[in-house]
């Protein structure tokens, strides 16, 4: 099982990629798929934008990929994160986890999101509804806690 | 420190290296990357870190709090207490937030 | 936050039940997907027969939905379960929870379908490859534990 | 048990319900549904389980072990101990295996 990276401008699309994962296979007996989006924040936001680290993007993600890969028995894994604007009500990031069965599917995908918010190298600076340019983003204390979960 | 730990470092006394910067430390550095040359003495991140502060106001900005800035090396995360034997490419940039 | 139940022997469809819930809003953040799949064990499965208790199937995953609203903020809920004969590689349950943040919509999905196994009014029959009438599966205690988590 | 607990209940001493079958269990006892009358020592699921054993050697196997076979009133789960009071669909089935 290789896991599919993608690092990308360009949206994505749900269903074609689980479709990929799955596709003729017959022993897959649990698709668990996580899509976050960017939010308005209250009709605040006009847009999100995403700066990333070209390469180690896609080496930190693959490496996570990696440790889940070996941590549960899963058939596929794929994970695919956006750069550049994103505004309120589109994708941004994308993990689909395939396996045998339910629990493994579950918590590899789960463990891809809370490393995918530690350690890839993406930053979030706000643009907001007034014209402005907000802050970046701060990093939260709880994704940390979260990812400790699975030391 | 007297062996030359990879065939990319010169065995001279100074090393160059490419510093490169994301979010709001690259802005505060005010550049995105640049090349620099690094002297002996500076032997781990937190020693880089603290050479690059004496430079000027910007650097001084971008890592007055040493423990929230984050450092990779060849694209692999490291601890302030990590050698720079070996390093080509030195990145520094906050805590994430993606996803 | 009103639940969407479906008890149905057609098959569903993942991307269009997440267009539905997530249609014209801003306020998600993020959105978890289960879905279950027949397995054809090792080409042994010609297909799955899947008996359920009309009436109350529905009441009992509604009753777990409620459960799963009133414990974490969602924004939308929405579990489909097929009935009647599936063939391998086809689909027998959907889950999909919303909510503005990640851990919320993933424990949800996680809690439904642990409920959704040992509470929803279904019965698995194998009918096998070499064309005859498998047994009825049977319950599993992992399921029962997994269920307990959530107490 | 001299109260009538149910508007649907009759007052008299035997009460009239719907038994349904589900899997293995209606396999066994050879039908999907019945209409039974409870007589009125008949209180508890346990109770109807143990009733429906002596009919004939079908109900025996069916509930063969009795806490194996779970039970609903009015569609909702039910324990053996549970009392049969209001109830118009008693159901019979094996531990559930949907998702």
């Amino acid at each position: 099982m290789t896991p599919t990276i993608r690092i990308q401008r360009e949206d994505f699309d749900l269903a074609a990629e689980i479709a990929t994962l799955s596709g003729g296979r017959r022993d897959i007996g649990a698709v668990v798929s996580f899509t976050g989006l960017c939010r308005d924040e209250g009709g605040t936001l006009a847009a999100l934008e995403l700066e990333h680290y070209p390469g180690m993007a896609e080496a930190e993600i693959a490496r996570v990929a990696e440790e889940a890969a070996a941590r549960w028995p899963l058939l596929g894994l794929l994970a695919i994160h956006r750069f550049g604007r994103v505004a309120p009500g589109e994708q941004i990031v994308l993990v689909i986890a395939t396996s045998a069965h339910r629990r493994a599917a579950f918590e590899a995908a789960d463990f891809m999101m809370d490393y995918l918010k530690t350690r890839a190298p993406f930053w979030k600076r706000e643009h907001l509804a007034d014209g402005t340019t907000g802050g970046w983003v701060e990093a939260k204390g709880e994704d940390d806690d979260a990812a400790r979960r699975w030391e | 420190m007297t062996q030359a730990s990879d065939t990319m470092a010169p065995a001279a006394q100074t090393r160059t290296v490419r510093l490169v910067y994301f979010a709001w430390v690259r802005e505060r550095v005010g550049r995105a990357e640049e090349q620099v040359e690094l002297p002996a003495e500076v032997a781990t991140v937190l020693d880089l870190v603290r050479w690059l502060k004496a430079r000027d106001e910007g650097y001084a900005a971008a890592f007055a709090d040493e423990t929230l800035v984050r450092a990779a090396i060849n694209q692999t995360h490291v601890k302030p207490g990590t050698s720079l034997d070996g390093a080509r490419e030195i990145a520094f940039f906050p805590p994430m937030t993606g996803g």
